[in-house]
């Protein structure tokens, strides 16, 4: 009892998980978690969630990578100055 | 330990825990076969108990609806902590930084962004305010409700700065004045509840009259509920933004008691 | 097939894990916690789907419909909070971390020693 | 209805936002004011339902959400003897933390109350709460205050790596917690804890339960800080702000084993309580592990905050041993054991702050000799010390004694010895420390160079390092927290309303009735315990004269070279060193740890269980 959208969701889900823990640079990584709260906010309205999936989007593709940006933008040019 | 150790001693135990998590897993339902019986029940009292169509908005605001005050409270102590761990860094950068002329950082942004975006980027903030209260306000009746609407409207906040605004930006949301609104939405909640116990004689009761399904009233205290929540977390997450971007500005003169 | 929701769950617990324990960065280290955690919102939402079943929000279907499990959604919608506020906290620590030690390397940090 | 039950959560939030709101605007005094008034309330609001509680659980349904049929829609608090006690013990430590804070801390705003009110209530709501998923929601917010409090002192670099740990390792232990509650509402459908127990009572046992079961005990053992999850623990309330410190090491830690309790009881026992042999026994022996070894790393540290941490540890390994008995008195006992446990280690914090107000620093052998002239501190100091080594008639002692007796009664008697050696050692480094610091005795030394809290100085408390004299808001709740944990020891009848208090926790049959059906239950009619003998006299004596035969030999044993063998010296430090070693201070090593530890309870709990 499960969809081929269901499958693909949770698939390309698992994919974009384990792609975000094997990237490993932070700005890439940022980029990447972006996509995959995309993905997931996706997999949550296949599973009749629109809530969970709205606040999904906004949090894991836009807030969390939005603050990943301005921490790494701040370690970066604290590097530079100590160059 | 060294890395090398610590992979050894951890490859075999992860192994383990995935094990132990799929065996746990089995035990459960298959997929697409929930049996309740909690969620039945509510799905079928939850609209004409409480009128509102959105049976997760009735249950986040009113059948757990002391969940989500934990929730904002959560939300709330990040973003004190979010505060405390950052002005003192800011407090001491400015003094550090007293030499630099840092100052062009402001007016540089300002220049490099052109007319042309700076229009058009203020000029997506009126919708998108309207969007983030119409999401908060119909949080009871559709998907939605404060948490999302007060993001959306943090980003109404955000699209200022991105029009070059930070100055701005400052200016229409000074962090006493977050701080004030992020504690008056988490305090709201609390005192919502409150009115149950005072007026009904139950905290978090639904005091208010439920009304009729499919208005936008409909749910008793749910939409004040959300609009509290739609503070709080407004207020919390510009709270977050303003201070991380402090952070990677760090503007001269821009610090938090600036009002 | 019906239990791959439940093994992407237990995956991403399991990949987040590895990902927190072999890091050498905090920041990437912090986000591998937030993939630990979105394991929970698949399992929560998983475990509440019922099949065919819609979202439960009366705005357009009547009464009576089977709908999908609204409590293990206000579950997650907790979690998903909580997920912004841990990591808003802890990458606040990240900046002051880096600004203290001069690293990022959760290797390097070891102020701390029994 | 019962309209103090969410008084007690819901006040300290509301005062909480109202410091928050008002931050820029009121002055110091008025935080101080709002937060002890607070906090003395609360205790109050808990006091009087821990009174309510006597004869049955005491429960409130957030909303007027009663339960239909047999399911629970809302959210409901189910208020036993024992949650009440705890949470009414959170909020008088809270009041002796927030009273010394008044002083102590002299560069902090109104957000270091208002997290400090959201913390109290965050565990409060955790002790009174009847809802798993709720239990979970206070149990974030207990820790994200906490995370914020103990990275209070951002301006230095040992409380940033101590909150970074703690804040990964404690989340991690979140997630866990919560993957064990979605198996469980996988499997029945509710988050009421009475009636999840109800569901599992009827079904057999498999792979689900035990999973699940794993999944929560070992969550909540990282809270609790048990063996081998407890390295976030040293290396987090060794930096923390003095009171705080007062508050996780007195109550924080032993939430965890509270909720343990709570679980067992209240949801698996129904379904699992057919191997309770094979649990104490799993339980027990953790519990022994987790006394031994903290307990010889607490004597080998020189910084004080760090040594309490680890005698933290130790002492909730005993706690352990003693709700892993799983019998009545077991679980009573450790109550009585635990409430004068965290009045001693709160004094001893509070100590070290004075220290540390007076002379900046609290190093053991930087202060070699300087704090001659704090006698009466000094006092308060080694007092505590003999307390913690379980001298008659402490409140410790009488809880020691108790589940003593406890252990005896289930077979149990061999770990006697693991009570009186845990005290014993972490006693011990207390009075050696204290010779040290408050008389000068023992050879000088260098302080261990692989533990630095970095910048020398310490600037907790602002201002010149050293200051002529104790302001009496910092020495009084120390004195009014000793004589709190004399009382513990000497209050008649205290051991016997622990002891029914303990009955009705373990009571699942009368908890479903009260909580499900609303009825009142019964109260279980007991023998009262004995008092205790000679020979528990003779096991506290012991302990006491270990410690300060223990604390002797560590001041003077350089001046008799020849009194052990060069070779056991040696030896013991090598292993010394190896076990200190895995305590790395890197937050990888320690979430391998938790991933061994998760495995291991897990491998142990399946295959004694199915």
């Amino acid at each position: 009892m499960i969809e081929a959208v269901k499958i693909a969701a949770l698939l390309v889900v698992a994919a974009g998980g384990t792609a975000v823990v094997l990237v490993r640079d932070p700005l890439r990584q940022a980029v990447v978690l972006s996509f995959y709260g995309l993905v997931l906010g996706v997999l949550f309205f296949a599973f009749q969630a629109p809530d969970v999936s709205l606040s999904q989007i906004t949090v894991g593709s836009v807030g969390v990578p939005l603050m990943l940006l301005l921490t790494i933008a701040k370690v970066r040019k604290r590097e530079r100055e100590r160059e | 330990m060294s890395r090398r150790a610590r992979l050894w001693m951890f490859a075999p135990a992860l192994a383990g825990m995935v094990a132990l998590l799929i065996w746990g897993l089995t035990g459960l339902p298959d997929f697409g076969h929930y049996r309740g019986p909690y969620g039945k029940v509510l799905a079928k009292v939850a609209v004409p108990e409480r009128k509102a169509t959105n049976v997760v908005a009735s249950t986040t605001f009113d059948y757990r609806g002391f969940d989500t005050l934990g929730e904002e409270m959560i939300l709330f102590s990040a973003a004190l902590g979010l505060v405390v761990l950052l002005r003192e860094l800011r407090g001491e950068e400015e003094e550090d930084e007293e030499a630099d002329d840092d100052e062009e950082g402001i007016e540089g942004r300002e220049e490099r962004t052109s007319d042309a975006l700076r229009i058009f980027g203020l000029g997506l903030v009126g919708p998108t305010v309207v969007l983030g209260i119409y999401i908060v306000s119909h949080g009871a009746l559709t998907p939605g409700g404060g948490f999302q609407g007060g993001l959306v409207l943090v980003t109404a906040l955000l699209v200022v700065y991105l029009a070059g605004r930070y100055a701005a930006m400052r200016r229409v949301s000074p962090i006493p004045m977050l701080e004030v609104g992020e504690a008056g939405g988490a305090t709201a909640f609390a005192l919502i509840g409150l009115g149950g116990l005072v007026i009904a004689g139950i905290y978090m009761k639904n005091f208010i009259d439920p009304g009729t399904p499919k208005t936008l009233l409909s749910g008793g205290v749910i939409p004040l509920l959300n609009i509290s929540v739609g503070l709080e977390v407004a207020g919390a997450f510009a709270l977050a933004f303003t201070e991380f971007l402090d952070q990677t500005l760090l503007l001269r003169g821009s610090g938090g008691d600036e009002s | 097939m019906s239990f791959l929701p439940y093994a992407v769950a237990a995956w991403l617990f399991g990949v987040g894990l590895y990902g927190v324990v072999t890091s050498r960065n905090l920041i990437h280290l912090v986000v591998c916690l937030t993939v630990v955690q979105s394991s929970t919102y698949v399992l929560l939402l998983a475990i509440g789907y019922v099949g065919a079943g819609k979202a439960p929000i009366f705005a357009d279907i009547p009464q009576g419909t089977t709908v999908v499990d609204p409590v293990v959604q206000a579950l997650t919608l907790t979690d998903v909070v909580v997920e912004a506020a841990v990591v808003a906290l802890l990458l606040a620590l990240v900046m002051q971390a880096h600004k203290r030690f001069g690293t990022l390397d959760p290797d390097e940090l070891g102020v701390m020693r029994a | 209805m019962n309209h103090l039950a969410p008084l007690a959560v819901v006040v300290p939030l509301i005062a909480a936002g109202l410091l928050a709101g008002t931050a820029s605007i009121a002055s110091r005094l008025f935080a101080d004011l709002v937060s002890v008034a607070t906090a003395v309330a609360t205790t109050v609001l808990c006091a009087i339902l821990l009174a309510r509680s006597g004869h049955h659980e005491v429960v409130y349904w957030f909303g007027g959400w009663h339960p239909r049929g047999e399911v629970a829609l809302g959210i409901g608090f189910a208020i036993d003897p024992l949650g009440a006690g705890l949470a009414t013990f959170v909020g008088a430590i809270m009041c002796a933390a927030l009273l010394f804070s008044w002083r102590h801390l002299e560069a902090i705003s109104h957000v270091y109350h208002a997290l400090m009110l959201v913390f109290m209530a965050g565990m409060v709501g955790f002790c009174l709460t009847g809802d798993l998923f709720n239990l979970f929601v206070f149990f974030e917010l207990l820790s994200v205050a906490a995370y914020a409090l103990v990275g209070y002192r951002v301006d230095r670099r040992a409380p940033l790596e101590g909150s970074l740990n703690f804040a990964i390792t404690n989340s991690l232990g979140g997630f866990i917690v919560l993957t064990g509650i979605a198996l469980l509402y996988g499997r029945t459908g509710a988050l009421n804890m009475a009636q999840i127990g109800e569901t599992l009572a009827h079904q057999h046992t498999d792979g689900l339960m035990v999973v699940a079961f794993t999944l929560l005990v070992s969550g909540f053992f990282i809270k609790a800080a048990v063996v081998p999850f407890h390295f976030w623990l040293a290396d987090a309330y060794s930096v923390a702000p003095t009171p705080v410190c007062a508050v996780l090491s007195a109550v924080m830690s032993e939430l965890g084993l509270y909720a343990v309790v709570r679980i067992w009881w209240s949801c698996f026992h129904g379904a699992l309580g057919g191997h309770e042999e094979a649990l104490r026994m799993i339980l027990v022996v953790a519990g022994v592990v987790t006394a031994l070894v903290p307990a010889v790393l607490s004597f080998a540290q020189t910084h004080l905050k760090r040594m309490l941490a680890y005698a933290t540890i130790s002492y909730i390994g005993l706690f352990l041993i003693g709700v892993g008995l799983l019998s009545h008195d077991g679980l009573g006992g450790t109550a009585v054991y635990l409430v004068g446990d965290g009045f001693v280690k709160a004094t001893l914090f509070i100590c070290v702050g004075v220290i540390q107000h007076r002379k900046g620093h609290v190093d053991e052998y930087r202060l070699r000799g300087a704090c001659r002239d704090l006698p009466y501190t000094g006092a308060v100091f080694v007092l505590a010390g003999l307390a913690l080594a379980s001298l008659p008639p402490f409140g410790t002692f009488l809880g020691k004694s108790l589940v003593e007796d406890a252990a005896v009664k289930q077979g149990f008697g061999w770990v006697i010895p693991v009570f009186v050696i845990a005290s014993a050692v972490t006693g011990g480094a207390i009075l050696r420390s204290a010779g040290r610091v408050f008389l000068g005795l023992g050879p000088p030394g260098e302080s261990n160079p692989s533990f630095e809290l970095d910048e020398q100085e310490d600037t907790e408390t602002r201002g010149e390092a050293s200051r002529s004299r104790t302001p009496g808001v910092l020495f009084v709740p120390a004195v009014l927290l000793l004589g709190a944990a004399l009382a513990v020891g000497l209050v008649p009848g205290l051991p016997q309303a622990a002891l029914r208090g303990a009955a009705v926790l373990q009571d699942r049959a009368s908890y479903v009735a009260a909580v499900i059906h609303g009825a009142a239950g019964v109260v279980p009619h007991l023998p009262a315990p004995k008092s205790p003998n000679a020979l528990d006299y003779l096991y506290g004596g012991l302990s006491t004269v270990a410690a300060l035969v223990l604390a002797g030999f560590a001041l003077f044993h350089e001046q008799w070279p020849g009194l052990l063998p060069s070779v056991v010296v040696s030896r013991a430090g090598a292993a010394l060193w190896a076990v200190r070693r895995l305590n790395s201070g890197r937050v990888g090593d320690y979430v391998a740890w938790i991933a061994v530890g998760v495995t291991a309870f897990g491998a142990a709990f399946a295959l004694t269980m199915l």
